[in-house]
């Protein structure tokens, strides 16, 4: 067991050493009917490095990974390409192998990555604070309507039909035994009537109103009315991003008046890693902070007055306020954050602004060449790196036809919305700057045959 | 050389990426530019390497040495499961991709699933929790949905004090009021009076206990517990953050619990990373089953399939879920490392790993209880953490915090201090299985050695500690008063 | 420039403080003509990350790994399992980026690794000493040579013909234009005559007898009485060994008699690489320490009595000695030492054992299954994971035509040996714990159907 | 914590890997098992992952910090080119592997090989060598069988004060007798007394020569120094190790050299490693070519084939080659390396290479040269590296060694100290391109902080320097006159 340090003859001395006369006797709490008296059956016995490698290998290679053709599959999570430094860094074992600074004289290290995360996040957003991130996208959001009903003693959350719908279902489910209620709009591919209809709704009962953008179809949208409807009515506007990178190139949230940011952060640092770990953005203003859910790292002085860096305002936390705490997560994606952070670090504002601009130009190449082909419409008007095309026939089979030929063309709606008809015809498509020339020819002409 | 913050060295217009040129297309934005510096500093790639490398510096690690946080049960990281979540077929692959495309990730999550059922003897599993408290939600949403489903409205859920305080967060997220259940002396649920409140309880919806549970023992009646909750027509939860203890050892489907998350990161060494990520697969009963969230991973011949919300309504096996708790389908970086170390250890290894913490906790209690004040040591073996209070230290004005820090300065991580809350000044010390014996009686030594001095000199030397880390004491005081969350500059 | 932190700003304000006007006046000493006004042509400017990795990648993927299929390849390079924590712990930035210790002060990580690298050697080989490692095996044995001249301070040369051919060579390239004289013998299947060839040729003139062991061909043997027969008329006896995992089931060189005992260590903790960096090992007797050539690791005290390691016995290498000094040489493979040291230390004993066991009883599996084809005769009769195949046809070809098959099963002594007709049937096959029985099976069914 | 030796923590019954059960077979060793212990320790994994973490702690390095020294060229080794080498098509191929089955690495080695030439301006390189002074070697084994071939008895090679060690070390392996060549006062080569030697020069085989020489200077007189030795039939070997100063703007070829070993991991920035492995191509004039090592790629069409000893005889435009330096076909790891550093400079990139290169040794010398003796320093601008001398010291007692060991306690890794031989108490500073002007900064604030401190400050407090490294000053004489070498345990 190249992970077990004990020898036989360790575990005999210390066996002594407890005044045990067999391993059996320090298990005797154990009822004897529930006591395995022998390795559990129908498991396998240990396996060699070689024998991991092997098996785990052979299902890797089951996979088509995102790297193998074409791609251009988003809706949410986003293949950007990683500098391999990013990667070398977070695997630092004082940085992999350690735990929740909660004894910050020997974490400052840890301290100060979430302090300058925290700091970048704000900006990125242009919002005042960021906590030390959550899960994912989908859980901040729900942590947002939660704070939002704690801000305005409210419980109504009108939810744009533009959300992400595994965003909306997930808040569904958390409120499904609170008080909240969230109002929600079936889609369609109309987002100004969206946020048209949501601006007219908000009323003395709505805590908050929720909106992604860019949104699931790729539309962007100026939400600055739709803030100043929230605000006239007392309510929050609580803004949705899925792809940070749209924020070195199209104005931030904050900057449109949202109240509360929520935010999945993969795209930045972060691989696909089929769904997770991800890594949720938290931001608001000052005025809230101490109604925010999850970790914060803050400045402070040493006993010797060097400036360094605690976890704080844990009264909020579970582990203090227990049945009361704003929410009942205790951990954060740390090594996510760090690899965002790094990143971040790595593309500065300028590489920021010209990764976005990138994705945009290259974006948009595509959809104008997609627009060319009979029968297919691009519905996006105005959008970022991704866009929704409908086709003259229903997509999701489309799309699985395309992955036979080695391009992964998107995210059919019919996937998304599996009750909504109106919808089958769409496809999301996301390009980013990993996409070359050559995939775009490839995925023309395979759509151009799969239509045929 | 003190690292100075990133905003104090970088600026907007450094960077450590070179991308290509933009080609020149008209934009399609409707005007949303963003013009105004967003204020996000850059550094080269040497620059960058050197600052994280510096920060990184500043850290203690599993790599560094023990940390013997009990409850936390920091192990070993292996490697081979980082490499093995880096291959391609797992790391580079979408959640929305065709599910054709995405077989052997499936297989994977299909395998996994296999392993934690069979390790627990419950017939179904959740994967897609995001962590032990997401899971803890997962398992009471299904409760209070089986209840709901029931027709039954009960709304109190029983929680002993010594519980993680994410207990009682999550049973009252679920709209559940929260009751304690009362100890007995030896450090264990109170059966007689657990019994009792059970007598009247019709509002009871749910027990929620840790075992082994949080002074490090087993609770011995635990069948009998499950049996007198399910009489009263309540389920049982069981936090799993102590499998540790018992895996391969002890199933706790034997037991009769009706649902378990288990710490991915604790007993299957996904790394801790600072903080996470983590992730909270819960093992249900055949009761609570049919309430198990979405999506899940089906197995049709050779083929998996991905049962998301739309295919909900056709599934006979899970018609009463009570949906999706995440946007995608859970940490796959974490199962892949997960199953990679539990296929490293195998049934026969996992068993080993519960022997082999169970024993270097009791080898850590027999080396320090003469000295220590070991609530619970006389009445018989702990589990995989060993707790202490600090009554030995009566009468020096030095506490649980002093001691801790002061293990600092000897080169240690601190243990758990102050929890379980039911031991005054607790510290819980949680070797773990992956300590050698060296490495024990280094700690051993170093803490007898401390509480000696404690005992003998000069109190305010140790209010000072430590001496010699990259930070002494810190004002957590100042911080939370006038809270700085963000770089001013 | 990703890896370039002078901004254009950094840049002007530096010249301001040096007092040149442009960049091109710091360069004025260079003759006018050798300056050159623009980026030479016939390059391609600077490209991105991603960029680089697909061009690289494209080439990776034009070579036939060592993992795709069946392999059998050895003759001085082996094919091990390499434990995953070996590869991370050799890229942590403070081995990886460090320099060669000379401040040893900041560099008892480095340092210490040496020590017990050197220790870790020196046993295996069964020496009193070991230095620090050399370039590789071939490198190292020219070295020997040149000590044992040193010490004897006679200049022949006597070099077995199980020699690998390679080493050989680069002992008469470097010998071309020195004193020495190296006297070889053509090679042929019968190792023992080549011994106790060595053994009766030794004379009064002889400085050294080179042989290798396990040799080219696979053959072990005990060099017992060569090391007698070379003490008896005053010669060192140095012994090459190319695949070092063999020392933990036969006897060292170290326990025959041999003088001077050189090594290629990549079969431990080192990849494949096509050829290098590999790591070359240098172990002797205590007395002739002085005479050694490379780095040697020693162990010292500091000012406050604590124990630590320096570099030392330097006044034998060419910064200090300059044309008088042991070797031109001043460099190690001190990360391949490393990475050998820390997989030495995960095998222990008790694993180093299991692994050569392990590797023999294959070998000998697969010999007795290749034995059986009809046509095929195992040459080697004893031997540790590598024996020769005699076919009943030209090797060369027949491995060219596995190769197509997927099976890469060996190296052909005609490659190895291409003047020399009467070897040219022979294939040398090697087998480690990294063989399945399926590749066991493959490799027998393509030879099977190459042979028909 | 000290982290004691492996043989003082491990056992040889402990181990970290897990190994298949061998198969029972009957052994064909001849009975030459290995019977009585080897005495090597083992370590699980979990203390293996410590031992080495906690190992490296005490080492500087790059990733920390600027290791200004002087002729070595430090610099940021990006995180790329090591991710690049682990290329299963690169790293798990073997070397003896049939042709067809390497085309892709045949092809990366001819890659490099068209760089490495076009940038020196030279026809021919001999790939295989591997480091610096191998090279060297390999060079001068050129010269010595070209003379050989033409029938020349030359014995003598000329070689500056101010030459790397292996320069001399080198000329002596190959058989010639060193002569130096003496400098003028700008630490450049006496070109006048360089060609009264040349006038008799029939004995001059070859001329050694380090451009920019190892004082960071620029020889003005290259051209005419090379038609001079070409003019007295002999070559010209440049040593290469400060290509970095000139790549992308001065091609050595251009100068009239006749070979060129290029360190690999200086101006290539394959990662040092604590000592290697480095690689050292050679480059040659079309009179050397023909001279050339085995083995070496050459393309037909677009197959790639590797030409070893047996079709020598065969080839056309080696016919003349001395011979095989290595087993087999030099450091492929570093070849990788080295291209995806070269490739991501681009010619555009590497000319800036050496211009901040330039540039920030020149910003030290202008920033020190007041305080520090700066023996060139009014000779113009140096190139890449910049040459002080501890005779702004003089009576204070203390030296150059004293001063490096202080620059340890403000963080920092010393310069290059008492080289190059020409200059009393040398110091060398050379930072590379790779680091910031705020990382100068700070190294030049903290050696005239230190330097100030010497010039006024107790003598005796910098003999103890340094205090605050893992270790303080090593005895070095008893660790030569006494060696241990090796665990004695």
């Amino acid at each position: 067991m190249r992970y077990l340090p004990l020898t036989p003859a360790d575990r005999s001395a210390m066996l002594g050493v407890i005044g045990a006369p067999d391993i059996d006797a320090l298990f005797v709490d154990v009822p004897a009917a529930a006591q395995l008296s022998a390795p559990i059956a129908g498991l396998t016995p240990h396996m060699t490095e070689l024998e991991v490698e092997r098996k785990l290998g052979a299902l890797a290679r089951r996979n088509m990974t995102a790297s193998d053709g074409p791609f251009f599959v988003g809706a949410g999570a986003y293949k950007h390409h990683v500098p391999a430094s990013v990667d070398h860094l977070i695997q630092r074992g004082e940085f992999l192998t350690s735990y929740t600074p909660y004894q910050p004289e020997i974490a400052q290290g840890t301290l100060q990555v979430l302090f300058e995360f925290q700091s970048q996040v704000a900006r990125l957003l242009a919002m005042d604070v960021a906590n030390a991130s959550m899960y994912d996208g989908s859980t901040s959001m729900t942590e947002a309507v939660f704070m939002a009903r704690r801000v305005t003693r409210r419980k109504v959350a009108r939810v744009s039909s533009g959300v992400h719908p595994h965003y909306t279902a997930v808040l569904n489910t958390l409120t499904r035994f609170t008080d909240d209620e969230i109002v929600t709009r079936a889609p369609d591919f109309t987002p100004d009537d969206d946020l048209a209809a949501l601006a007219a709704a908000v009323d003395a009962d709505t805590s908050c109103v929720v909106v992604q953008n860019p949104n699931i179809f790729g539309h962007v949208a100026d939400l600055t009315p739709l803030a100043d409807a929230c605000h006239a009515a007392g309510a929050l506007l609580i803004v949705v991003v899925t792809e940070v990178v749209s924020l070195g190139l199209i104005k931030a949230p904050g900057e449109m008046g949202a109240d509360i940011v929520v935010g999945e952060g993969q795209s930045i640092g972060n691989g696909l890693n089929f769904g997770g770990p991800y890594l949720g953005l938290f931001a608001t203003r000052d005025k809230y902070v101490r109604q925010m859910p999850g970790r914060l790292c803050g400045e402070t002085v040493d006993a010797d007055g060097k400036r360094g860096f605690v976890l704080t305002l844990s009264t909020r936390e579970q582990h203090i306020r227990r049945e009361k705490a704003t929410s009942n997560i205790c951990t954060n994606s740390g090594l996510c954050a760090l690899a965002f952070s790094i990143h971040m670090t790595l593309l500065g504002e300028s590489g920021l602004r010209k990764l976005a601009a990138l994705n945009h130009a290259r974006a948009v190449q595509l959809a104008d060449r997609l627009g060319r082909i009979p029968g297919v419409e691009v519905v996006t008007r105005n959008f970022f790196n991704e866009f929704t095309i409908r086709l003259p026939q229903e997509a999701r089979p489309v799309v699985r036809k395309l992955a036979e030929k080695g391009v992964l063309a998107g995210v059919s709606l019919g996937r998304l919305y599996p009750d909504n008809a109106a919808l089958a015809n769409g496809l999301v498509v996301a390009v980013t700057e990993t996409a070359t020339d050559a995939d775009f020819d490839a995925f023309e002409d395979a759509l151009d045959e799969v239509l045929a | 050389l003190e690292e100075p913050l990133l905003f104090e060295k970088g600026a907007i217009d450094r960077w450590g990426v070179d991308l290509p040129d933009v080609p020149a297309v008209a934009t399609r934005l409707g005007g949303l530019e963003r013009t105004a510096e967003i204020g996000l500093p850059g550094l080269s790639e040497p620059d960058t390497v050197r600052h994280y490398t510096r920060l990184s510096r500043q850290n203690y690690a599993i790599d560094m040495g023990i940390f013997p946080l009990g409850s936390c049960t920091m192990k070993h990281n292996p490697r081979l499961n980082e490499k093995m979540a880096r291959l391609p077929g797992f790391a580079d692959i979408h959640p929305l991709q065709p599910i054709d495309t995405v077989q052997g990730a499936l297989a994977l999550i299909d395998q996994l699933a296999h392993w934690l059922k069979t390790l627990t003897g419950m017939p179904e599993v959740a994967m897609s929790p995001k962590a032990g408290a997401h899971g803890e939600l997962c398992g009471m949403l299904a409760i209070r949905a089986a209840h709901d489903a029931a027709g039954s409205d009960r709304r109190v859920v029983l929680v002993p004090e010594s519980a993680h305080g994410t207990n009682p967060a999550t049973a009252a997220f679920c709209g559940y009021t929260v009751e304690d259940i009362p100890a007995d002396a030896r450090g264990r649920v109170d059966l007689a009076a657990l019994k009792a409140r059970l007598a009247n309880g019709s509002d009871v919806a749910a027990v929620m206990i840790t075992n082994p549970n949080t002074c490090g023992l087993f609770e011995p009646d635990m069948i009998e517990i499950c049996a007198a909750v399910h009489a009263a027509g309540g389920y049982v939860y069981c936090d799993g953050a102590n499998f540790n203890a018992i895996v391969g050892r002890v199933r706790p489907g034997d037991l009769g619990i009706d649902a378990m998350h288990i710490n991915l990161h604790k007993t299957f060494s996904t790394p801790h990373g600072g903080g996470g990520p983590g992730s909270g697969p819960v093992v249900f009963s055949a009761a609570l089953a049919p309430f198990a969230p979405l999506p899940f991973v089906r197995k049709t011949g050779d083929h998996y399939e991905l049962v998301e919300e739309e295919q909900a309504h056709v599934s006979t096996d899970h018609d009463h879920s009570f949906g999706r708790m995440v946007a995608f389908h859970g940490q796959m970086g974490m199962f892949v490392r997960a199953l990679s170390y539990i296929l490293s250890h195998g049934n026969d290894g996992l068993r080993q790993v519960a022997e082999d913490a169970v024993l270097n906790a009791n080898y850590v209690l027999a080396s320090l209880k003469d000295l220590f004040s070991a609530p619970f040591g006389d009445a018989g073996p702990c589990m995989h953490e060993a707790l202490f209070s600090d009554a030995f230290l009566e009468g020096t004005g030095l506490t649980t915090l002093d001691l801790a820090k002061a293990l600092i300065d000897e080169g240690f991580h601190p243990m758990t201090m102050y929890f379980p809350l039911v031991v005054h000044g607790a510290m819980l010390i949680e070797p773990t299985e992956t300590e050698s014996k060296a490495s024990l009686d280094q700690l051993i030594g170093a803490l007898r050695s401390v509480a000696n001095r404690m005992l003998t000199e000069d109190a305010n030397i140790f209010k000072g500690a430590p001496y010699l880390a990259p930070r002494r004491r810190l004002d957590e005081t100042a911080a939370a008063r006038k809270p700085v969350l963000s770089w001013q500059g």
